[in-house]
This record gives structure tokens, C-alpha cells and sequence, in this order.
């Protein structure tokens, strides 16, 4: 058991694969000699060589290469900088690698893992403060995982380059810097898993990536009010651990849900009409949607503040939907 | 080489509907010549010259051209994305320019794994023009990654002529700015493109990175069986019919076989070609079957 | 009053708009000469000279010069191809026209309409048959309309050309030839507004694009059984028009929701969700979400059938509500 | 002349914190100067010394920078995205490449309404390796369109060597490819980036299309003050600190105005600076004000 900074899980999780397995690959913007700029890759270069590359700035090609050389014998591991830029990515996941292992009538896998990180907090503005979430969750065939402990990067990751399907792991750039507890031994974690941060009786709060700590936080104020909040991190996006779910709900009959991408058409509204799928009979209030204001993300932290979901509105919800 | 060309000459006797490349034959069939099965090709929505050049079965390209069960995506993929990873052709991609990033992928791959194979992308004029063709020359030419990249050029995308589409005619010169050889050849030469292609592969294999080769041609049908037509100049359609491949090829050959040779080696291929067809339009259509648990897709249609 | 195609309907927009506005131009791939793939554009070029382009095959680009055209005096319409190539225009959409309006203070607006066709049904494949409009529809800043019948596809036309904002018009490719009455004098359509085709008592199905025509077709099916389904076409994917959704609610108390593009964490699930917020006390039985499955679309017809959603199982999902 | 000069390097003077342009001055400074009001400029998460250049008031831009209610988008923007589109400067774009698509753009409109500006766009020799580079720069070849494309070479893209994200040293070799002139000339004399810049737009307004300008510098400062550095080599930014633009002017400058004359100008610049940041530091932080009915957004954080 190692108490580890979540940068340095993701990263331990890198190394122990590529030793294990030489076709594993890294690549990406800045990541080899400079060891990225949130210092994931630190040191792979030097370890081994070639199979960690600095890449110039085409995230478009990139992924679309990712794609293709998953088909013929390597997993890359691909960095892309900021969540920000996933747009320029969706091309290769929506109609290159989403498609092939069906149409293909499974001639072939992609065993692929596309990193990035998004979120806001810190004043990095409207081009690199998003969290695109929802656009990547909407994709059939691709996975999602959004750990929020180093346990879970360094478990989800290495069960991400191990899968035979792409794989999109969602870091958080204020999760970097987050300690916690690494079992010596931590292999990879199934993904499809949801986890219960905390039991509770009276609502429960599904999170994901770092809403889960303003999760924790607003459960703390919920308690001291006397409400019993369960916190669940859902940890997979896609696919989602429908029985975890339902099992909540069943207990305390009512819901919130964070994400903090924008809620409009996004993961929020997946989480909140997949609760009223599995678990309407079980509902006492409507599932309460906490997301990203309906604008981009403001520099100036006053007006971040606002736009970005947070511990208050969080339980702030809860409390509606207990009202 | 006579062989060889008698294989060329052969193929490019065959017809595929919907984008047809029918004019165009040379390049895909003379570029595919010159590679091994264990080389990795990727081509677009008109990639059947290709397809039979790359050792596919035309019955089963037939068969997947009409949606059959027995097509090489089981009548999933189309016309458009044929694919048979078995000889290497990964595969037909019907979003412009997608067909280059995706060699230039597998020639990482290759480059990483220390494989000694290539990898060829055939893309339009007007797939030069995406901003992923520039891309992915960048960092062919940054890695000297072994790549082949085959421009068929053949004066339009869809209904657009190159002239309202590119900046410059002729479409090599932009190696340059890659730090790539450039190559122009005649497309409608299948022995002038099998040995820039040839060329282009040793060139790769030695490490010493990929190469430009632009198969000027022309498309004297319509861009697909969709097309109205209306936009192309018919002197320009003679002009290129009366330099078809076929013709250009059968030339070439009567210099090296016999008449009768010629005639059997045609025949031989009009039948094949007939049978694929017979065979497969008699070939059961596919009926849905429920994703395994295994499978990256689910069988919900949102919701429950 | 007169009988027009689809098709036509938006032709005779864009005509009208052009020689009303001289800032407003059109472009696009096989737009010009061609007149389009789809023949809206036909003839414009004849009229309207270097106002009417043909394009590069450069989604990307474009779309990012329709975004800072518009900043600067004209009005651009910008058509491209097919909805499977949107992914190529989402870093112009959401790291550009989205924030721009906001972080400038007002300096700026973005009067540009982005038109797109989407849908399956005619074997076009698992690259030219998607529907994403939940790409879209999650951006803030951009507004999103889906006409369906021609009227109401010359009327939304003219008002997302007169529109201050940035809006994506999304059309069908088997609704081009479909004919309806259009009044000589059809001016501009609210954006924002749903459109009820009709009353029902029993169960209120809210769809979107060609989908309205396969929930007719369910709701007389329904009638058959003595079912009474409403049919409303919400017209305008963002923003939502609440009060029809609630009023139509409150009557029914049973939704389905009907969109082409995938369900998951897609349009379905934000109308799903929608309903759930603002109507949850009128619901009896939980909201049916009816979408394509969740894979790629295939090629040949048997499978297709089976993906893309259809009279049969929108039917279905109002008896599972009703049940 | 002499008066340009001066207020180049002026300008020259002022500083930025976050994505410094220090020793890169002059591109921006430079090229701006050869602009008039009416021309677009858009630029990068670099842009200090374009903005200055461009005529933006130094204390909104600083107010910006420290996310003050009086800054350029009230505090909304932020150091990387500042824009006031009364000078044309619209504006800074922090998607690498994004500036290249935007000032083509802006030059579309202006040749739609046939005016008599143009645009420019300023960007870096990371940017120039981005698709939607090679998209713009061939519309903007192909249709002629006013715009000047001004690469700012500074070597490096973040951290990144110029030789390891490029597969060429001289990006102007590329504008060969789209059909426009390309010219490399010294970022770090003003002169030469505005007499480059001049000659542009010159050829733009006579309607014969855009040019690629390539002026190479060098990044003293790290990438941003983030940058943890450790990549560079000391030589070379030793080398390149010597031939500082200021210092470059500063000899340009003694050649025709005394040394009083320049240190007055210089001590000018300095207060103005001073000045700015005092005043934008004592300004007020902005406070959340909702959407209006009539603006694109709402107030909706998803749900009710
Ligand atoms: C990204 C994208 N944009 C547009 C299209 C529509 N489209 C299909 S083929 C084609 C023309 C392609 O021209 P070229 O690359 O020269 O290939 P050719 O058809 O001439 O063989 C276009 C515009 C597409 N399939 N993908
Ligand atoms: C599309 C995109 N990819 C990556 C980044 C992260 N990033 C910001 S600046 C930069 C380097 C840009 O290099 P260059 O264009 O040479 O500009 P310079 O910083 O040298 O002035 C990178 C990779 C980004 N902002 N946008
Ligand atoms: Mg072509
Ligand atoms: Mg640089």
C-alpha cells in the first residue's frame, strides 16, 4: 500500500504495461521529453525510447491513426491535452473507430486508449475549461471511464489498455495533484463498475470525475442537517452499472446527479432519464440534473464560480428533492 | 513482367457498380501489383480496382456490394467499406481523406513493431484538400514512416473540378513541403504506376520514409449511379476513353503475348467477373443478430 | 398556397433571403455547378454569382470561416453534406461560435447558418446514414431546428438566416422529396416553438425530423386499438419549447419521446429527462425512449430496418406506457 | 519612418505575464504597423505584442489579463482570447490553429462585400502543422482572398523542438503548395516583419491573394509561466537574447534619432506600462449578471 498523487498512478499504470507488453505505445503533444504538461508520462521516454513520441499538434490525425494501428498489431496509448480538444477527435471515434469492429463483421479490434483531462476551477477559460463528456459517451462501441481516486486511474487505466475495444479514459486537471492510497498490487479494475463513496438513506448522489468530491462535500453539509446522502462514483461512464443504480434508488428514493459538462442533451440528462427507466416506480421526486450553466466557461474566477456545478448545488438538490 | 501484366489486364476487366472506376482501373490494379499481401492497404468509396488487386474474391466483394450475408462484412459495412484484413486490405473509407491517416496509422504500427511490410493509402484530388491529408504527410515525413501515398487524381470530387478546388494543378509539389519525394505519373498506365509504387516501396522498406504518387486519370462516368451528370465536358470523356486502360494495357501486351493469349486471358476474366456476380446476387441476405455480451455495442435503443 | 417539395420549399428560402440581403451567401461542397447532392442550392449560382460557392472538401475550415464571416458584415449559410461529417465542424461550433458572443462582451454576433442532412432508411451505410443531432444540441450558443414538412422548412430557414446567432438547420435526406402546401407569402418561423399534429387524450409522443411521419404512422396504428396518441413535432431541437412539452403532458400523462440519433446520453435522454422535470406529477408511467439502437448503422436493409427506429416501435413503446 | 519606428518600439516596451512574448516582439509589433484600423487581425494564446500593435488600450488589455470587470470581454475572455473588434483585433484564439481559419474567414467576407481591408492572421510554427492550416491556406489560394498569413517562428510548440513536430525546417516552402507567394524574413527586426507585412497587403488589396510571411525568432521565456522549463538549450537562448528586438531597434533607432530622443520614447513606454497595470489592478472583479431572454444562452444549469 503506497500513498500515491493521482498523476503518478496514471503513471505507474503506463510503465508496468509497457514493460509487460511491448506493443503498448504512448503518444501525444508534449509528453515525451517535457513528460506532458500535467506530468503523466514523466520518465517513459527515457525508459523506452521510440515508443513514447512527442507528436506535432493534430489531434485529428492522431486519433484517426490511433484507430488504425490498434487494427494492426500495436496499443497505442494517445494524450490528448485538454477534453477541449476532443472535437477535433471525433471524426476517428464516430466514424472510424466506432464502426469497424461491426461492420467488419469482427475482423478486427482497436485496442486503443485515447487520455485526456478536462474540468474547470482553475481560470484556464472557455477553450480549455471544458468537460465534453457527453459528446464522447454518445459514441456505440467506444468506452468511458472517469476515475477519481489513484486506485481507480491506475486500476481503469490498466484495464483500459487491455481491452480489446477503444477506450476513453476522462482525467481531471484538479485531480493531478490529489493523494490517496495505492495498493501494491493494483491490478486492473473492471470497468462497467460502479463504486459507493458512502452509504446513505435519504437520497442518492451518482458523481462523476471530481463532482464526486463536491459530491462528498455536500453529503458532509446534507449530514449535518440530518440528511443521509449515498454517494455513488459512477466511474464508468459507458456502459453504465445500471444494477449499482437501481439499487440506490430502490433504497433511498430519491436522486441527484452531477456532471460537470453542460446538462442540456448531456450525460446529466442520460443519468437522470436512465434512473427514470430502471427505477420511475421507486421515485419519490423528480431526479434532480446538477451540470455546467447553459454558457461557456468564464475566465474570471466570480463567474467561474457560478457556471461550474459545486458542494452547494449539490445539496442544494438534494434538498429539493426532498422538499 | 508479363505476367504480371497479364494479371493487371485481367483484374481490370472487372465492374463494381455504385462509384464505379471504370477508366480509371490502371491505378488501383498497377499500384496493388507491386505490393505483397502482407502490405497493408486502405482506399475510399471507389476502391474496387483496388479491392481485386489486393487478392480479394470478387464474388464475395459482389456479395457485400449487394448487401449479402456472405460479403466480407456479412452485408454490415457496404459498397463503400469493404475490408478483408486477411490480405491485408483495411479498408475501403467513405469519409474523404479518412482512407490517409488510416495507412499512415498502420505504418506507425509497422515502424514500432519493426515489421518488414508497407502501407499504402489511395486518396482523391479531393481528399488532398482535407486538413487530415496534411496531417498525416507531416508526420509521415517527420517519422519516416513507411507509407505509400497514392493520389488518384481524376480531375473532380464528385460534381467539383479540380481547378474550384485546389489551389495548384498538380498536386506532387506539395511533397515538398513534407520533406518527401513527389512523383507524377500517367494513371492510366498500369506499368507506369506499378513501378513508381514499386519504387516507393523499397524506398520504405530501407527506412527511408514515404513518397507522393500522383496517378493523373480521369472519371468518365458520373461520380456514382446517383449522379446527374451535367458538369463534365464530353470531348474531355472521349478524349480519356480513347486512352482507357484496357486499351493502354492491351497495347502493351500485344507487344509481349499473342493475340490468342490476350483473348483467353479476357474471356478468362469476363467469366470470373459473371460468376461473382451469379454467385452472389444468389446469396442470402443477413438477418439482425443480437450483440454478445462481449460486443462494445449494446442492443438498447436508449432507455430500457 | 402552393404544393412544394421539400427541397424546393428551402430553395425558394434561401433565393428569397439572397435578393432581400445582399450580405447573405451560401456555400459548400457540389453546391454551385451542381447545385447540391440534394438540389436545394439548385440554380442559385445562376443568379447570384460568387455568392454561391463551390467548396474544398474542408468541413473544418469552412465552418470556422462561416464563424468569423459572419462576425464581419455577411450572413453565411454553409451547407455540409451529410450529418456524419458534423464531428468535422464541432471545434468550429464549440471552441468558437459557442463562447465568442459571451466573452466578447456582446462586441460580436454570429448571424450563420450551418444547413445538414442526416437520417437513414436507403443503405447509404455506416458513414452516411447517422443522425447526430445530439452533438449539436448540447452547445450552448447555437440554436438547432429540425423542420419537417416544407412550410415549416422555408419558415425556420428564413428566421435562422435572420437570426443574430449562429443556427444549425438540420434536414433529412428522405424528406427532400416529400411535398406539403406552403403559403405564397410563408415568412419566418418563431424558433422555438413545437408544432401538435395532431390531438390525442392518451399518450403524447414528441418527435423529432422524419421521425413526426413514423409517429403519424404509429399513432393511427394506435388509434386501430382504440389508443389516442398526440403527435408533436418539437420543430426546434435547442431551445426547447417547455410549455407545449408540459401542457401535452399534463393532458396525456404518458410521453414517448422519438429521435433518430443514437439514446444514449443523446436527444432522447434530454427529452426523457426534460419531461421528468417539468412534469414529473403528471407522469403515470415512466418516459419511453425511442431512438436507434446503440451500434453502428448498417448497410444492408434487413439490418438497417431493425437500428433506425420506426412506426412499430414507437407503437410499442406507447402500449409498454399505457400498460 | 523614424515615427513608425519609434512607436514600434515603444510598444516594443510593454510586457504580459502568462503566454510572454518577450524577444517576439517585433513580429507583432512589426506586422501590425504596416495594418490600418480597418484591418482584421486574429491571433494566438501569444498575442500581447499584436494586441498593443493593434492599437488596444494597454490597461484593458492588462485588465483582461487579471480577469478585471474593465477588461476587453469584462473577465469573461482571459489572458489567452482578448478582442476589441473597434480595432479589428478579433481577436486571440487559444485552439492552436484556430487564428488561420478565422482571418481566412474574415477575408472571405471582405471579398463577398468587396471591400477595401484585409485580414491577417497570426500564428506559430506549431500551429502551421494543424489540418486546418493546410484547409485555409489552399480557399485562401484558390479564391484569392485578402489575407496574410504571418508565421511566427519561434522553434518551438509548447516544449516541443520545431524538429521534432515538423518535417520541414522552412514552413514558407509549403505556400509553393497553394499557389502563393512565400517569404522568410528576420522576426526579430521590425523593420523587415513590417516591410514583409506592407508588401502583403499591398498585393491583397490589388486582389492577387494572399501571401505566407515566415519570420523566425526565438522563445527566451518559457513556454508560459506554467512552463517548467528544462528543454531548452542555454545557447541557444543566450544567441538569441543578444539580438533582442529592442536592441535591434534600439540600432536601428540610434542611426536616425539621438539617444535622448530614445530614451524618452523608452522611458514613455515604461510609465505607460507602470500605469496600466496599476490602474487594472486596482479595477473591480466582475460579477455573475444572468443571460438576458434575447442572448443564446441560458440560465439553466440542465434540468428545471
Ligand atoms: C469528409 C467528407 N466530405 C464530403 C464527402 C462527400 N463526398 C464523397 S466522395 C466526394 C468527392 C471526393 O473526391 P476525390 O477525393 O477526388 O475522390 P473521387 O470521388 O474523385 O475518386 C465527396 C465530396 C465525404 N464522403 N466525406
Ligand atoms: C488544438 C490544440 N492543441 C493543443 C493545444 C495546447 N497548446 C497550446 S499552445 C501549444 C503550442 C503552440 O505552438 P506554436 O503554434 O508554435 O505557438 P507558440 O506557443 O510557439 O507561440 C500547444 C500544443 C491547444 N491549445 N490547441
Ligand atoms: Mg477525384
Ligand atoms: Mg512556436
Amino acid at each position: 500500500m503506497a500513498m500515491m498523487r493521482y498523476a503518478e498512478a496514471l503513471n505507474a499504470a503506463l510503465r508496468e504495461e509497457m514493460e509487460r507488453d511491448p506493443t503498448v505505445f504512448v503518444f501525444g503533444e508534449d509528453i515525451a521529453t517535457y513528460g506532458g504538461v500535467f506530468k503523466v508520462t514523466a520518465g517513459l521516454a527515457e525508459a523506452f525510447g521510440d515508443r513514447v513520441r512527442d507528436t506535432p499538434i493534430s489531434e485529428q490525425a492522431l486519433t484517426a491513426m490511433a484507430v488504425t494501428a490498434a487494427m494492426t498489431g500495436t496499443k497505442p496509448v494517445l494524450e490528448i491535452m485538454y477534453a477541449d480538444f476532443m472535437p477535433l477527435t471525433l471524426d476517428a471515434l464516430i466514424n472510424q473507430a466506432s464502426i469497424y469492429n461491426y461492420i467488419w463483421d469482427g475482423q478486427v479490434t482497436m485496442p486503443f486508449v485515447l487520455r485526456t483531462q478536462g474540468g474547470g476551477g482553475v481560470g484556464t477559460g472557455a477553450q480549455h475549461a471544458k468537460s465534453l463528456d457527453s459528446l464522447v459517451a454518445h459514441i456505440p462501441g467506444i468506452k468511458v471511464v472517469a476515475p477519481v481516486t489513484p486506485a481507480d486511474a491506475k486500476g481503469l487505466l490498466l484495464a483500459a489498455i487491455r481491452d480489446p475495444h477503444p477506450v476513453v479514459v476522462l482525467e481531471h486537471k484538479l485531480l493531478y495533484n490529489t493523494r490517496g492510497e495505492v495498493p501494491d498490487d493494483q491490478g486492473p479494475i473492471e470497468i462497467g463498475r460502479a463504486r459507493t463513496v458512502r452509504e446513505g438513506s435519504d437520497v442518492s448522489i451518482f458523481a462523476t470525475s471530481r463532482m464526486v468530491l463536491e459530491a462528498e462535500k455536500a453529503a458532509d453539509a446534507l449530514a449535518g442537517d440530518g440528511i443521509s446522502a449515498e454517494v455513488i462514483d459512477l466511474r464508468t461512464l459507458r456502459p453504465l452499472d445500471l444494477g449499482a443504480i437501481a439499487a440506490s434508488v430502490a433504497k433511498t428514493n430519491h436522486a441527484v446527479v452531477v456532471n460537470e459538462d453542460w446538462g442540456f442533451c448531456g450525460y446529466a440528462a442520460e443519468l437522470s432519464a436512465t434512473i427514470m427507466d430502471h427505477a420511475f416506480d421507486d421515485l419519490d421526486a423528480p431526479v434532480e440534473r446538477v451540470a455546467a450553466l447553459d454558457m461557456p466557461i468564464p475566465y474570471s474566477q466570480p463567474l467561474e464560480e457560478v457556471v461550474i456545478p459545486n458542494a452547494d448545488r449539490i445539496a442544494a438538490a438534494a434538498r429539493r428533492a426532498l422538499a | 513482367i508479363e505476367e504480371r501484366l497479364g494479371e493487371m489486364h485481367k483484374a481490370g476487366q472487372t465492374r463494381g457498380p455504385i462509384h464505379r472506376c471504370d477508366g480509371q482501373e490502371a491505378v488501383g490494379v498497377g499500384a496493388t501489383a507491386a505490393l505483397e499481401q502482407r502490405d497493408y492497404v486502405t482506399t475510399t468509396h471507389r476502391g474496387h480496382a483496388v479491392y481485386i488487386g489486393k487478392g480479394l474474391d470478387p464474388r464475395r466483394v459482389v456479395a457485400e456490394i449487394f448487401g449479402r450475408k456472405t460479403g466480407y462484412g456479412g452485408g454490415r459495412a457496404g459498397h463503400m467499406l469493404v475490408a478483408d484484413a486477411s490480405q491485408g486490405m483495411i479498408g475501403g473509407n467513405a469519409i474523404v481523406g479518412g482512407s490517409i491517416p488510416a495507412a499512415t496509422g498502420m505504418a506507425l504500427s509497422i515502424q514500432i513493431l519493426r515489421e518488414d511490410r508497407v502501407a499504402m493509402a489511395v486518396f482523391g484530388d479531393g481528399a488532398a484538400q482535407t486538413g487530415i491529408c496534411h496531417e498525416s504527410m507531416n508526420m509521415a515525413g517527420l517519422w519516416k514512416l513507411p507509407v505509400i501515398f497514392l493520389l488518384e487524381h481524376n480531375e473532380y470530387g464528385l460534381t467539383v473540378h479540380h481547378t474550384a478546388q485546389s489551389a495548384v494543378p498538380d498536386l506532387h509539389v506539395r511533397a515538398a513541403g513534407y520533406g518527401m519525394p513527389g512523383v507524377q505519373v500517367d494513371g492510366n498506365d498500369a506499368v507506369a504506376v506499378f513501378q513508381a509504387v514499386a519504387g516507393a516501396r523499397a524506398r520504405a522498406l530501407r527506412g527511408e520514409g514515404p513518397t507522393l504518387i500522383e496517378a493523373r486519370t480521369y472519371r468518365v462516368e458520373g461520380f456514382s449511379t446517383s449522379d446527374m451528370g451535367g458538369y463534365q465536358r464530353q470531348e474531355d470523356i472521349d478524349r480519356w476513353k480513347a486512352r482507357d486502360p484496357l486499351l493502354v494495357s492491351r497495347a502493351g501486351l500485344a507487344e509481349e503475348a499473342d493475340a490468342a493469349r490476350i483473348a483467353a486471358v479476357e474471356k478468362d476474366a469476363e467469366d470470373t467477373v459473371v460468376a461473382a456476380f451469379e454467385a452472389a446476387l444468389s446469396d442470402p441476405l443477413p438477418e439482425f443478430v443480437p450483440h454478445a455480451p462481449s460486443a462494445p455495442y449494446s442492443n438498447a435503443g436508449g432507455g430500457r
